[in-house]
């Protein structure tokens, strides 16, 4: 079994219009610009991604938008220290905002990684982003129910991967990743370095590699925190 | 009373008395902005585990400038350093802690909170872009959830009010408020006065206060150091 | 017909036909006991990796006798072997896998299998002390669910049945079932019959099956190797 | 900060009778037989047990089955190689069972430590364990709704921990250990070997201090398996 693909470009090849996406990362850290600018440049239409942010500056998920992929941001923070890129697509009205809060988002993505189509917890009880949903006591105490969240793709960034698909990953960088990786129809990613399986220790294995479809290697990974500073644009 | 502004605390004051109450060993989640300046006036001797939403635990400052590692960073997105026995997790794992009591105190700012413990902290409902982040979650889950925040607005309205006109954070969560005045207990639906700055009357503070300001037993004087 | 016993497969060859169908890197859970077996029928140049519900991906058979690391373990208790990859995780992890659609097959015994694909394995209802282990997880989640066993009791009640009078491990479940005499699938609540032993006559299978044998074309040959 | 207990006895002193303790391990691999026989050394009576299994042979849980210590056995497999003192017990009518598919049992722990009080799982349903639980319908397919499983103690055993609690685990030792020591007010943990904070990489840090309360030091533990293989009883 080998699941590395050679190129970012290969990897997204399929991604198609329409596509629900997670994408790894919060902030900059541990996400995966290499895949998002290939699949800019493929560009499909009509996502609906599914990200912490909702993007910075004019690199990644802000260049996505500013290049009109997406069509729906679900995220719990879409500002940034540079939002212009969403806040001008939202105040035009191109562009669908859903906002959860933040366990909310992590716990949905994973409660679809783990087969669990709602659970319940007690954030946004009593709030505005709890309208709608149905409302439980347990123990005395009121939670608001919530669904799974599902994707057809994730893109995520990890650091270390093999062909099976084992991940590691690098600090803070992990986030979302892991937990994205488990939720996706298909999960893509990128590593900074392939190694053999084995060489990474069964014990040091954040996510095993039954989450993962595809591995491809950046060498490099440029940090979108440079980017951003550097005022750079994609593409 | 002299102007407000010649007597209030500056954030940094306000930040060093909320310190004071943050126990030895405490696992700590500080909000972004000004709550995050509560760590610098941690307690000597105490050395409380700070907790960051996505995914650190035992993080200590800033590093110094040019030492930055952008995979290495808090909620707030600033670079942060690691202290002995940090830890790594993914977010699940991160919210795990939260939702699951595991913390024994969330400081957040506020807009408003209420004489019951209502807190709105996220959106002015005026429009803005709405971005919650993660602080429904620390609000209904942390041990202690305590605020720091000017006693008033910058257009010197209460903060401290009977009931919030502004969207919602969480219900009845906030059980402690320290103000650039006083430091305001939570309990059974009403602010309890436990300590206020010796310079404004107990009259004054309620006329800068939205809902009744009770006592039990004495106020202290509320006093920090110059910073 | 001979003698059922005399044309019947044994435990080592259904599991040899179970293992034809496993493709090349299916994550694939075997049950405790006789489905383990079909792991050493793994087909040549085929790798899948098996899971087991303790937090194990990617092992392999029983170490040499006196290697045993009883930490090293699989879920029926017995020490197991390292493949390169293997990865450890927890059970919450483990079973996030099963629950979570992730697990491309999973192969259990069976006391009753129905037409509709209902499974009872877990318990014969008998005032027996209950226990069910991972069963109920796996049968629900699995991608594709499949049965080794004997084709009729020991006492030559029928196995595969109309609806199972056993208590059920889970509904609708099972897609194809693997027995000493035959492959028959689940498909549309009833039995189709795809593959039977060549010294059995259709009829003469369907006396031995509690629900009606359908077919969709030609019945191939159940031929196996000797083992 | 130092979490760190001298010994075992020390560690289970403060169980009191009726207490809701979650025991780790699968089998023999994971299980903390030192907490375990230092608990019965203290024989607290009226006890909930939350384990995979019902013990094996006459030791680990077993022994504390025979000494009187539980009330009840909340597991998904009580059966072992020797499963006499849970039988007999059972059949006496001495102790009671609940029986819980082992992911729904894993899931429940994990909910209890994650704050989620109930959660859909397809998991038993239409099945007699599925008795009496609400069910629901999401897209087409029926969950159960199962509840949190909370604890008031958890005995859990790693591998290398530090005075802030931070663990790793042993192979296949992980399986419950983890979760538990998120679901129980007081999570004690017994550890090969203690290390210095920072000793622990922390990308390889499998249980964050954060859950767990207190760790002693088992230099070489013993394992339940070897134990039963050799007919031993405890005390």
């Amino acid at each position: 079994m080998d699941k590395t693909i050679a190129t970012p470009a290969a990897a997204v090849a399929d991604i198609p219009d329409g596509a629900v996406v997670m994408i790894g990362g919060f902030g900059g850290s541990g996400a995966p610009i290499e895949l998002i600018h290939a699949l800019i440049d493929r560009a499909p239409k009509n996502l609906t991604v599914i990200n912490n942010n909702a993007g910075n500056g004019h690199v990644g998920i802000a260049a996505m938008i500013e290049q009109g992929l997406v069509a729906k941001m679900i995220c719990s923070f879409p500002r940034s220290s540079d939002p212009v890129a969403f806040t001008e697509a939202y105040k035009a009205g191109r562009i669908e905002l859903e906002v959860v809060p933040q366990g909310t988002l992590a716990e949905r993505i994973r409660a679809a990684g783990a087969g669990i189509p709602a659970f319940y917890t007690a954030t946004s009880y009593g709030t505005d982003l709890a309208e709608g949903k149905p409302v439980e006591e347990f123990d005395g105490k009121h939670y608001v129910r919530e669904r799974w969240l599902r994707a057809d793709v994730a893109l995520i960034k990890a650091h270390h991967g093999d062909p099976m698909g084992n991940l590691t990953y690098r600090m803070a960088g992990r986030n979302f990743n892991p937990v994205m990786a488990m939720a996706a129809d298909r999960t893509i990613a990128q590593v900074s370095r392939i190694v053999a399986p084995g060489d990474i220790d069964p014990e040091h294995i954040v996510s095993p590699g039954i989450f993962v479809d595809a591995v491809v290697e950046v060498p490099n990974p440029v940090q979108e925190e440079i980017l951003i500073r550097e005022g750079a644009t994609y593409p | 009373m002299s102007s407000l502004d010649d007597i209030k605390l500056t954030n940094a004051q306000i930040a060093w008395r909320a310190a004071q109450d943050i126990e030895d060993g405490a696992y700590v989640n500080l909000g972004i902005g000004f709550p995050e300046m509560v760590a610098q006036y941690t307690v000597e001797g105490r050395t409380p585990i700070f907790h960051t939403e996505n995914g650190v635990l035992g993080f200590g400052p800033a590093p110094a400038p040019g030492d930055e590692d952008w995979d290495l960073i808090n909620a707030g997105k600033k670079a942060i350093t690691l202290k002995p026995g940090a830890a790594f997790f993914h977010h699940a794992d991160s919210f795990a802690m939260v939702r699951g009591g595991h913390l024994d105190v969330a400081i957040l700012g506020a807009f408003q909170v209420a004489q019951n413990g209502d807190l709105a902290n996220w959106s002015t409902g005026k429009g803005a872009i709405p971005a919650v982040g993660g602080a429904m979650d620390l609000v209904q889950s942390a041990k202690r959830v305590a605020v720091v925040t000017d006693h008033v607005t910058k257009t010197g309205e209460p903060k401290l009010v009977d009931s919030c006109t502004m969207p919602l954070t969480g219900v009845q969560c906030v059980t402690r408020v320290y103000t650039s005045l006083a430091v305001v207990d939570i309990a059974e639906g009403h602010f309890v006065l436990r300590e206020k700055l010796p310079a404004i009357s107990f009259d004054e503070l309620q006329d800068l206060t939205g809902a009744e300001l009770k006592t039990e037993g004495p106020v202290a004087d509320l006093t920090v150091p110059e910073t």
